[in-house]
């Protein structure tokens, strides 16, 4: 009980800074952040619009006060480019990018569990070592330039799918088609980081004596795997699936641009691109607010994978 | 209050907790002794009597959270130089810097008493030999290159060379065998018969205490249940914890006589019971057992904290001075 | 007779690591220096050429040598991979040796502050700030290793925690050691190596991250080459000349893979 | 005479790996009855942890070690590491380490029967409830439910005593099984231990560094030293009246409770030969007080008395 006020405590400290950083980020352009956006040739009167609208007179803590007190409304401002409300923007954006990131880890894992298994089985066998090679080339190589390769083979080469772009679910063939690729590319750059992680845990725990006397009680490798070794292994798995999901408001910006994916990452991007602060600031907000709400639901996660961690939450 | 005299330890109502997940572990709930010059006091305890608490308190490498440790009549401080403290550890190997040599390690205390390098590498050379490992084959060698045997007589050594007034040992023998154990005893007694200095053994195992020690010291869940002079507390124990630890104790050739205990398991340290912490363990509990923590009570030469503990023949039994004031011999 | 293949495999791999990484140290060097190599240099009379003997990883569609620009592209991930690992290091490993000998309210304080870092979205706070104060090679790679802090620190403290609780550190204390040194000594013995061991993955990081945001046009400006910013320009040419993308996506490959075996065989040499 | 359940003929084992080899055991020969309890006696390096896995059929990590020699169970030759499922079960040293923390007690207590011999869940409910009563596990139904980490030290070894009974085996091997544990609590369990092999008709294999523990809990005490069985014998004959030297100096440095055995303790000087290297003669022959120039050559096998074996030049007796 303890633990988890403290634990809740701590998570607000950490939205409360963060809102104060992202509040911050304005003052970072050098002069007026008004004139450094609109340019030297905007009129004063412009240049003091954009300040009250912004609210660039206050410091970052009352901007963020304000901020959250615009939030719990439901107001997150209103772009300065489109001038449309931000929830709007996101609102938009933001189920795109989930369906993205979920369908990726999604992909990830499936990829991840069987393969691990089947290497720590037999750590420096067939498997294990084409695996290792395979996750190694992967690994090292950048989400941009797989995206690219997946474009050059399967839509340039094969023309089987297309090469960037985005379908609404109406057509659902048409919106799988295109959602194909970049999930791939997600996938398969997150699965060769999972399998590591995985296969190294599984290696220690199939070392360990109770693995041993499930071993000598004749359970066959299959049950032994799934139902003994897979739960006390999957601690830093979980964590980084956890983290990638939390990340979900910041979008993949990467796969997104490659891609031509209508989300979260490429509202950033152009908003960046814009200095759109009220967008910028919303996108970096929620993306951190939701890092630190899944962190915290990964420490729940543990409790229910390991009995022994639901009383010691803290680390 | 007991004044200290010479180079004597005191441990006064001692109390050690730590935080742990959900709580507070009190390990030692005031515990008081004294380890005499000169003398040997063993400390017995199963897990979760406090014992390892109690010895890193003592040597001030833990906080205590109330009571006292007094050594010379001063608090304990790390200093370099004799007549100081030092320690044995459970672990030998760990105790080790694992990237110096044998040499430099039994070396170290005069390094850091500033003696200059070519004189205390002799010495510890010396020191190496006389501990049964000789300096010309195992001077260079380095932790993971000898046993846990070895490591534990170079540690053995080390303390010796840092000529300390008393020397904590904390299960200096429970990880090696049988074989082995008793030349670390006998090693262990040496470095403090020779030179007068006294020695605070604490173990899991009566049967080494029992060969060792002058005195013993039983805790339970962090509280002393009994302690005296050896012979006495084997001979004829008071505290029924006391008793149905000696009656466990496996000795070759014995058929152990069935267990006297109910069936309870041993609490938690967590959560430890009110009252007389082995109350629902024990065979003769009386209802004060489960609400009063018993007093220290002086009963045959020993001092007994139980509620049920009879005294046997008070009046004709010579009463003999408390531990704290005997004299060393 | 496996065993012997086994060992000449096992000195082959780093062997050839080392290899790979020297040549794009030695190319990014030669590129400063020599004139045939000036990245910048176009012959408009050969845009989008072939590789060939003339330009070996053939010409982009300006007519620049895609193999100089691609060595060039190197200097500028060296720079940021150090300026990356040099933050990480310092920063870091410093808050996390303190977080871990200071513990109580110290380390609770650094603990949240390095939650505050690790709840930005990474590359988007890059591509905020690199907008706003401009880019530049030791802006980008100071910023990269900003957001690479927390993982810094959290091994250096967990190494810390580790050193503390041995018992020869105990053992030292118990006989007099100064405890300034005892820290000095050990934090150089146990924790360096494993903030080092990390810096292999930072460097792999540094080098993937600065070549997105290259890729995504928030990195250096384009005079400077950039292997990200090489392959965002021949994207465009991709179905007609994939040289001009593939050349430096190659070399990137190349460089993050050898830096990630040597770091796994670092890492699997120390116990 | 009916075949013994367990035989070991002649079984030596060695852990081939990258630095060299390890020879653990050199042609251990040992038998246990239907229903006999033996104590294997030895301290680490003896052998005899190994020997009880090779017995089981399973070996901790990716590499299997190679067997010369051969293990009959029930007079099956089950050398090649054939199924020994329901002949022999184990109960482990440590029982916080050899339970699975996240699979619940009911679940692991049952892991050594069959799925296909499980029968519908009120069923295993029964049968898990019926192996945490027999071990005397308090509240045996509710416990059903439990994790390990709920469980004392004591309670986790009942847990895995019952794990072990599950499968019904004819020979319980007992590895170290209260090492872990405080000696309050050692005597408890090694009584239950004992307790289920008379009801139940099993024999035993008490594995352990103790000779304190063996005295009116096995008939037969092995005694290993350096991968060798050196003394096989009726227990209160090996106690009373050792024949090997290394039995005579283990029993003189076994802790006893006495306070008029002062220091300095006898002890036995040296250390454990280097198992890379396979042993020519009698492996104690460095250590022993009596050692003679045979002892180079490796020692022959004396019958000292009923049922009582030695392995040594020095010992009286008659060649087997």
């Amino acid at each position: 009980m303890r633990t988890l006020l403290t634990r809740a405590v701590r998570a607000l400290a950490v939205i409360a800074l963060l809102g104060m950083l992202t509040m911050a980020l304005p003052l970072l352009l050098t002069g007026d952040p008004a004139v450094a956006v609109l340019g030297v040739e905007a009129t004063p009167e412009q240049l003091a619009a954009f300040t009250a609208a912004l609210n660039l007179d206050a410091s970052p803590p009352e901007r963020f006060a304000h901020w959250l007190g615009g939030a719990v409304r439901g107001d997150l401002g209103t772009s300065l480019v489109t001038g449309a409300p931000v929830t709007a923007e996101i609102g938009e954006r933001l189920p795109v990018t989930l369906e993205l990131l979920l369908c990726g880890q999604l992909l990830a894992l499936a990829i991840t569990v069987p393969v691990a298994m089947r290497s720590a089985w037999r750590p420096g066998g067939v498997v294990d070592r084409i695996s290792t090679v395979l996750a190694y080339l992967l690994l090292s190589t950048p989400a941009f330039v797989l995206g690219l390769a997946l474009i050059l083979v399967l839509a340039v080469g094969l023309a089987v799918l297309p090469a960037t772009g985005w379908a609404a679910p109406d057509d659902p063939v048409e919106h799988l088609r295109h959602l194909v690729l970049p999930v791939l590319t997600m996938g398969l750059t997150e699965a060769a980081v999972l399998v590591r992680v995985l296969r190294a845990d599984l290696i220690a725990t199939l070392r360990t004596p109770y693995i041993l006397a499930a071993r000598s009680r004749g359970l066959s490798p299959w049950r032994l795997l799934w139902t003994r070794a897979l739960r006390p292994s999957s601690f830093s798995t979980v964590t980084l699936v956890g983290l990638g999901l939390g990340l979900a408001f910041g979008g993949s910006v990467l796969v997104e641009t490659i891609f031509a994916v209508p989300g979260m990452g490429r509202l950033a991007a152009s908003a960046i691109e814009a200095r759109d602060f009220p967008v910028i600031e919303a996108v970096v907000l929620l993306s951190g607010v939701t890092v630190v709400l899944v962190g915290t639901l990964v420490d729940l996660v543990y409790g229910v994978i390991d009995p022994r961690a639901r009383h010691a939450a803290a680390h | 209050m007991t004044r200290p005299r010479g180079a004597e330890l005191v441990v006064d109502r001692l109390q050690v907790r730590y935080r742990v997940p959900g709580g507070w572990i009190e390990a030692v709930r005031g515990v008081s002794f004294t380890v005499p010059a000169g003398r040997t006091v063993g400390l017995v305890g199963e897990s979760g009597s406090g014992k390892s608490s109690l010895a890193k308190a003592v040597t001030g490498l833990v906080a205590p959270s109330g009571g006292s440790v007094a050594f010379a009549g001063g608090p304990v401080r790390h200093r370099p130089g004799p007549g100081g403290i030092q320690m044995v550890f459970q672990d030998p190997v760990a105790s080790l810097h694992p990237h110096r040599t044998l040499v430099d390690l039994v070396a170290e205390p005069l390094r850091w008493a500033g003696v200059a390098r070519a004189r205390r590498r002799e010495r510890a050379a010396a020191a190496l030999a006389d501990v049964g490992l000789d300096p010309a084959v195992y001077g260079g060698r380095r932790r993971h290159q000898i046993s846990g045997g070895q490591a534990q007589r170079v540690a053995i050594a080390r303390a010796a060379l840092a000529e300390p007034e008393l020397i904590i040992a904390d299960e200096p023998v429970a990880g090696l065998d049988v074989s082995v154990q008793a030349g670390v005893v006998n090693l262990l007694h040496r470095a403090v018969a020779d030179r007068g200095a006294s020695l605070l053994f604490i173990s899991h195992d009566l049967g080494v205490v029992s060969a060792l020690c002058d005195e013993v010291v039983v805790l339970y869940l962090g509280r002393v249940c009994e302690r005296g002079p050896t012979e006495s507390v084997l001979a004829a124990p008071r505290h029924p914890y006391t008793r149905a630890l000696l009656d466990a104790v496996p000795e070759v050739g014995r058929v152990p006589p069935p267990s006297r205990l109910p069936a309870a398991e041993p609490p938690s340290p967590l959560h430890p019971p009110p009252g007389c912490a082995f109350h629902p363990r024990c065979p003769d509990a009386v209802a004060a057992c489960r609400t009063a923590v018993p007093a220290p009570r002086e009963l045959g030469g020993a001092v007994v904290s139980c509620h049920a503990a009879a005294p046997q023949t008070p009046s004709t039994e010579p009463v003999t001075s408390p531990p704290p004031d005997r004299s060393p011999p | 007779m496996l065993r012997r293949t086994e060992t000449r495999r096992d000195a082959l791999v780093p062997a050839a690591c080392v290899a790979v990484l020297a040549l794009v140290a030695i190319g990014a060097v030669l590129a400063q220096l020599l004139p045939q190599l000036d990245p910048l240099r176009a012959d408009f009379q050969a845009p989008l050429r072939p590789p060939g003997p003339e330009h070996w990883f053939g010409t982009d569609a300006t007519g620049r040598d895609v193999f100089a620009r691609t060595l060039a592209g190197g200097a500028s991930s060296i720079v940021v991979a150090a300026m990356t690992v040099a933050v990480g290091l310092v920063v870091g490993g410093g808050l996390g040796v303190l977080a871990g000998f200071a513990r109580g309210w110290v380390d609770a304080l650094i603990g949240t502050l390095l939650d505050v870092v690790l709840a930005l979205p990474g590359l988007i706070t890059v591509m905020v700030v690199v907008t706003m104060v401009g880019p530049g090679r030791l802006t980008i790679g100071a910023l990269i290793g900003l957001i690479m802090v927390p993982a810094f620190a959290r091994i250096a403290r967990s190494a810390t925690l580790t050193v503390r609780g041995q018992e020869f550190v105990q053992a030292a204390r118990i006989m007099g050691a100064p405890p300034l040194r005892i820290i000095g000594s050990e934090v150089v013995r146990c924790v360096l190596p494993a903030v080092a061991a990390y810096s292999f993955t930072a460097v792999t990081v540094a080098i993937v991250a600065e070549g997105s945001l290259s890729f995504l046009g928030f990195g250096l400006a384009p005079p400077t080459a950039s292997w990200g910013g090489l392959i965002a320009e021949g994207r465009t040419h991709i179905a007609t000349a994939p040289w001009i993308c593939l050349a430096p996506a190659a070399v990137l490959c190349a460089t993050v893979l050898a830096v990630n075996v040597l770091g796994e065989r670092w890492g699997r040499s120390r116990p | 005479m009916s075949a013994p359940l367990l035989e070991l003929d002649g079984l030596s084992l060695r852990f081939d790996g990258p630095a060299g080899s390890l020879h653990v055991l050199e042609s251990v020969s040992l038998a246990v009855a239907e229903g006999e309890s033996v104590g294997l006696v030895g301290e680490s390096g003896s052998g005899k942890s190994v020997l009880a896995r090779a017995v089981l059929g399973v070996h901790p990590g990716p590499a299997a070690p190679s067997l010369t020699g051969r293990i009959l169970l029930e007079g099956r030759d089950v050398t090649d590491g054939s199924s020994r499922r329901r002949a022999v079960s184990m109960v482990f040293q440590d029982p916080s380490a050899s339970l699975n923390p996240v699979v619940r007690i009911g679940r692991q207590v049952l892991e050594a029967v069959p799925p296909a011999e499980r029968g519908s869940r009120a069923r295993q409910r029964a049968a898990a409830t019926e192996l945490l009563r027999a071990v005397g596990l308090p509240d045996p139904g509710r416990r059903l439910r439990s994790y390990p980490a709920e469980l004392s030290g004591g309670q986790r070894q009942r847990v895995g005593i019952a794990a072990a009974l599950a499968a019904q085996p004819r020979l319980l091997l007992a590895d170290e099984p209260t090492t872990a544990l405080d000696v309050t609590v050692q005597q408890r369990v090694l009584d239950l231990i004992g307790e289920l092999r008379r009801e139940r008709g099993m024999a035993l294999l008490l594995i352990t560094h103790d000779l304190g523990l063996l005295a009116g809990r096995t008939d037969r005490i092995a005694v290993m030293y350096a991968g060798r069985v050196v003394e096989d014998g009726p227990t209160e004959r090996v106690l009373a009246e050792p024949r090997h030297p290394y039995t005579r100096a283990l029993l003189a440095v076994t802790p006893r409770l006495s306070p008029r055995r002062r220091p300095p303790l006898p002890q036995i000087p040296g250390g454990l030969p280097d198992l890379r290297e396979p042993r020519t003669g009698c492996p104690f022959a460095p250590r022993c007080e009596r050692a003679l120039p045979e002892c180079a050559t490796r020692p022959p096998l004396l019958r000292a008395g009923a049922g009582h074996t030695v392995s040594c030049w020095a010992a009286e007796g008659v060649p087997v």
